[in-house]
């Protein structure tokens, strides 16, 4: 087909498909006319049952968490996924780094920082990665968890590199350990799920004690399933983002 | 309350559009996270701060940030073949620059 | 002001699917992608919406206090963990489509004609 | 201990450890815990499916049992199909394993960390009983195949081919959860048992329209007109063992979890409706194996072919389920087990053609094969499976289906079946006739101008033999088609099963009330009409006569583009044109196709 072909088959259905959309969506109770009784339910039990202030988090990692497992499974097979698709082939990266025709971009590569900017940014790394590590561990006291708590820890490394230092940057994110972290992390939450099984329990079952409610220890497995996801999600954005970082520096030479 | 709930709403259905419409994907990266920002604004006014943080990390960071280094990756190669296709057509011209880096 | 959310879901799915077909750019492409993905969000959010409702954290609040529903918001943090895992996926496949083939253009590509 | 969560926790446990020390465990290693996972859970599926037999399994992660009718946590519901498609997916997988042992030597583990996991979701896909649940194993799915999909970065086809697969299959997805979305807002529930029983008795907008929404989304994965051309891209240029399973079994979870959601949850709105939604479904599916099964007859790139035949043999996949009958569903059953093994037959014998010879281009492999006398018998033995000869399980699902269709007045559905067999078969036979023997002319245009695919070879190491870890899945898969289809008692299990499928009210009732729940499956007429038999066997020698003509030299070549018939092959064919726009624009196309189609026949009370 070609564009316009295209354009009238697209035209023609899409405004049928709004049309229905519409039609189906006006069946929705009004904004504001949530009945349940799912989410009531467990807005009344939640704290009580898993002594978790944060009932979205006592849902992802306890009541609907082989959900969540599938979740982070799908991070884990994207971060593979993306390893897999963006690995150096044959005659790519040693063949460009540092020939000529590389040199001339020379001008493209990062401007070095000025030593302000270094201070700064590396400065900032460490108080992101207590708030990182604040969001992962109260994951079940207040809003946050394993994973938006992941994905700010995968940022520290990256203020390094933003700080102009690459060399500690590599070291950082030095493979083994960084796939370790993910690997680890996804193969943990598993472990948690059996650990309630191999005792006669349920799959996924909470077996910890819960402790007392409010504090950071209590909510049982809801908490080591959050560090769980914490430390996956950490690994496995700085995969990802290695992974195409090392897409843009490739052709640079030099700087390996 | 309502007014900044149904605001926001209506903001949203303007930046989507706008991102969709920008043809650029350097710009409409800019847009995403903008996009991405509103849509965790949204989230917060409708009462869901986990998934306002999620999103902030997520749709405001994370994913500008790989769009961003594979349009870097791809400008490369463009620029590339460009010269590279430069030096075919024009092989004496191409030499002095070479050198001259 | 009650349909109003719905709307826009609809809005932004057929929104995104204009982008996908008319780009000229997998780039382009993906991120009208993640707009039609963020339908989902508006939708989901909207339906799990309770007039007057608190954030369901009881850590400030007391338990009983009218809150919004948890669970749609459990469904949204996996919605969006999918939507940064495909993209991730896509950009990687299309990065490796421009070292082979020099376009992102859709319109250039014919080896998968008939 | 219940064995319910092991499908799926294994799997996964074997991917984390296979990941975790990518670096320093040896090949051969990773290859032997794949294997060893593969086999343990075709074990446990296999057990499952024994123990599904009596009663539904009903296993609640997280122990969190429903109380007063809701369900607070996430099921596995797990009857016979269920159990046996996950038992299905294990043993592909275990082929496909078996297979690539002798496949990419160059990446570690990572190829098997991927299949490990998309076996772990296949299952989870398959046993699931929660809908959300479902969108998450179908994007798991989904994520690995993409991957999987694109693993031949060294190829421009392959990136395309998973660009157009990844874009269209995620844009399913979402349609998919706004369908989701829309029913959880309507009965604040996402246990399918729990959203059947709170809907109405009819369908409302909101309802058609959902349902719209999630039936498209599935079929986008089951490849159904006009949401099919993601398929023949992606098949086409995936790695071999990768093709078995995308082909063998993907595809047909998209329409099991259609036929899932059918009776988990829409039966009982759709009650009074039945016949729109089979008249609907049989329109596309007699649409889908038509088209199929003429773009299948025109390709010269081989796994490109087998792919086309796929979206054929889908097509009649629907027109079983479309016809809402405890019989044609047990025979759809049958049908995706007996097809699944000839066609991952099929592909091995193509990923066989591709090691030893480096190609998998029917002009160019031109009497090439003629040593591997083996590898051709088994090639025919598989076709002859597709095709639908008595006794391949193909034919026994597809004997049950032409009966039932035929009590329900839709007599004609036979005649599909015998077009898609010919021309499939057909075609299948002509590679064969070609490839093995040299027969007929090895120009351009003897397919009616389709291009030719570049395809990079997937092995290295000697050529020259055949090692035995890869003919010998190939010979094993259709020898138990064959097998499936002679076993007494496997039609009995089947229609029991598809009994338990179907029992709308049992189902909610075990589920959310752990009630017990009596089965009494209709009994299964012991003898096939003989008019079944006999265009069994006809389609099966018209496939013959139609590989030979094609061969021969009496086959109208360039010369007659003006014949109305290739006219119309050319013009369908140019549909398919791997622009990722028109395949948007089609989806769309089909969204609201259906969404109407089905709301206008349900008002109307057709």
């Amino acid at each position: 087909m070609n564009r316009g072909v295209r354009m009238v088959l697209f035209a023609a259905s899409g405004v049928m498909l709004f049309g229905i959309l519409l039609w189906g969506l006006r069946g929705l109770p009004p904004l504001g006319h949530y009945h349940g009784p799912y989410g009531d339910v467990l807005n009344s039990v939640a704290v009580y049952e898993r002594h978790a202030t944060d009932v979205v988090s006592a849902v992802n990692f306890d009541y609907r968490g082989f959900d969540t497992l599938g979740e982070e499974f799908i991070l884990f097979i994207s971060v593979i996924g993306c390893t897999l698709l963006l690995r150096r082939q044959k005659g790519e990266g040693q063949g460009e780094g540092g020939s000529k025709d590389e040199d001339e971009s020379s001008d493209r590569r990062a401007p070095s920082p000025s030593d302000a900017t270094k201070v700064i940014t590396i400065g900032l790394v460490g108080p992101l990665i207590v708030f990182g590590l604040y969001i992962v561990s109260h994951g079940q006291l207040t809003p946050g968890g394993g994973f938006q708590g992941g994905v700010i820890l995968a940022t520290a490394p990256l203020l390094v590199y933003l700080g102009g230092d690459f060399k500690t940057f590599q070291k950082i994110i030095s493979h083994t350990l960084v796939e370790l972290a993910e690997a680890g992390g996804a193969l943990a939450y598993v472990a948690i799920g059996f650990a309630g099984y191999v005792i006669g329990q349920a799959f996924l079952k909470n077996v910890v004690p819960l402790g007392e409610t409010g504090n950071i220890t209590s909510s049982g497995t809801i908490i080591l399933i959050s560090l769980a996801t914490g430390l996956e999600v950490a690994g496995g954005f700085v995969l990802l983002l290695h992974a195409f970082l090392e897409q843009t520096l490739e052709t640079l030479g030099g700087q390996k | 309350m309502l007014v900044m709930q149904a605001t926001i709403l209506v903001f949203v259905l303007v930046a989507g559009t706008a991102v969709v419409l920008t043809r650029d994907p350097r710009s409409q990266v800019i847009g995403l996270s903008f996009y991405g920002l509103l849509l965790a604004l949204m989230f917060f006014l409708y009462q869901a701060p986990d998934v306002a943080l999620s999103q902030v990390t997520v749709g405001t960071v994370a994913l500008p940030l790989m769009f961003m280094l594979a349009l870097a990756r791809i400008r490369r190669d463009r620029e590339k073949a460009e010269r590279e296709e430069h030096k075919k057509e024009n092989p004496k011209q191409a030499r002095p620059e070479e050198n001259a880096a | 002001m009650s349909f109003l959310p719905y709307f826009v879901a609809a809005w932004l799915f057929l929104a995104g699917l204009y982008g996908i077909i008319t780009s000229r750019n997998f780039v382009h492409l993906i991120i009208c992608l993640a707009v039609l993905q963020s339908s989902t969000y508006v939708l989901l959010l909207s339906i799990g919406y309770k007039w007057g409702g608190v954030p369901p954290v009881f850590a400030g609040a007391a338990v009983g206090t009218p809150a919004v529903d948890p669970v749609v918001q459990a469904l949204m943090l996996t919605d969006i963990v999918v939507e940064a895992t495909v993209v991730a996926l896509l950009l990687s496949l299309a990065v490796q489509l421009h070292k082979h083939t020099r376009t992102l253009n859709p319109d250039d590509l014919e080896a998968l004609e008939g | 201990m219940p064995l319910a969560p092991l499908p799926v926790a294994i799997p996964f446990a074997v991917a984390g450890i296979l990941a975790a020390s990518n670096k320093f465990m040896p090949r051969r290693l990773a290859d032997t815990l794949a294997v060893l996972c593969a086999v343990a859970n075709l074990v446990f599926c296999v057990l499952l499916m024994a123990a599904a037999r009596s009663q539904l399994l009903v296993y609640w992660f997280g122990g969190w049992t429903p109380r007063a009718g809701v369900a607070l946590g996430i099921s596995f519901a797990i009857g016979p199909f269920g159990a046996g498609l996950a038992a299905f997916t294990s043993l592909l997988v275990l082929a496909a394993m078996v297979f690539s042992l002798h496949y990419f030597d160059a990446i570690g583990t990572l190829f098997h960390v991927l299949m490990m996991v998309f076996l772990g979701a296949m299952c989870g896909f398959s046993l699931t009983g929660d809908l959300f649940n479902l969108f998450v194993f179908f994007e798991l799915m989904s994520a690995a195949a993409f991957a999987l999909c694109g693993y031949k970065i060294e190829e421009t086809a392959p990136l395309q081919g998973a660009l157009n697969f990844a874009i269209t299959n995620t844009i399913a997805a979402f349609a998919a959860l706004l369908g989701i979305a829309m029913l959880y807002a309507r009965t604040g529930a996402l246990n399918m048992a729990q959203i059947g029983r709170a809907l109405d008795s009819r369908p409302d907008a909101l309802v058609l329209t959902a349902f719209a929404l999630i039936l498209c989304g599935f079929f986008v994965k089951g490849a159904v007109l006009p949401f099919h051309f993601w398929l023949a891209d992606a098949h086409a240029v995936a790695p071999t063992p990768v093709c078995v399973l995308f082909s063998g079994v993907m595809v047909e979870l998209g329409l099991y979890a259609v036929a899932r959601i059918y009776w988990g949850i829409m039966d009982h709105p759709f009650g009074a409706d039945r016949a729109a939604v089979t008249g609907l479904l049989l329109a596309v599916g007699t649409a889908t194996a038509v088209v199929g099964a003429i773009m299948c007859f025109g390709q010269r790139h081989i796994k490109r072919l087998l792919a086309f035949s796929t979206v054929s043999h889908m097509g009649l996949m629907v027109i079983g389920f479309a016809l809402l009958r405890i019989d044609a569903l047990a025979g759809a059953a049958l049908y995706v087990v007996g097809h699944g093994l000839v066609k991952a037959s099929l592909f091995i014998g193509s990923g066989i053609l591709l090691h030893r010879l480096r190609s998998v281009d029917e002009l160019e492999l031109k009497g090439r094969a003629r040593q591997c006398v083996g590898t051709g018998a088994m090639w025919v033995l598989a076709g002859l499976g597709l095709a639908g000869l008595p006794p391949f399980a193909t034919f026994l699902g597809e004997a049950a289906i032409d009966d039932t269709a035929t009590k329900a007045g839709h007599a004609w559905v036979a005649w599909v079946f015998f077009f898609s067999a010919v021309l499939t078969a057909g075609a299948v036979f002509r590679v064969g006739g070609r490839v093995f023997l040299g027969w007929g002319h090895g120009e351009e245009g003897e397919t009616g101008g389709a291009k030719k695919i570049e395809e990079g070879p997937e092995t290295k190491g000697p050529r020259h033999d055949i090692p035995a870890a890869m003919y010998g899945p190939a010979a094993v898969l259709a020898l138990l088609a064959l097998a499936v289809g002679i076993i007494p008692g496997v039609r009995q299990a089947a229609q029991a099963g598809a009994t338990r499928f179907a029992d709308y009210a049992g189902y909610q009732a075990r589920v959310l009330d752990n009630a017990v729940v009596p089965l009494s499956p209709p009994p299964v007429e012991h003898v096939f009409p003989a008019s079944s038999m006999a265009r069994s066997i006809g389609a099966a020698a018209a496939a013959f006569l139609l590989a030979w003509f094609a061969l021969s030299p009496y086959w109208p070549r360039k010369k007659s583009w003006a014949s109305p018939v290739k006219r119309l092959a050319y013009n369908v064919r140019r549909v398919h044109s791997g622009h990722i726009g028109d395949y948007v624009a089609f989806l769309t196309f089909g969204l609201a196709l259906f969404g109407i189609v089905l709301s206008v026949l349900v008002r109307l009370g057709y």
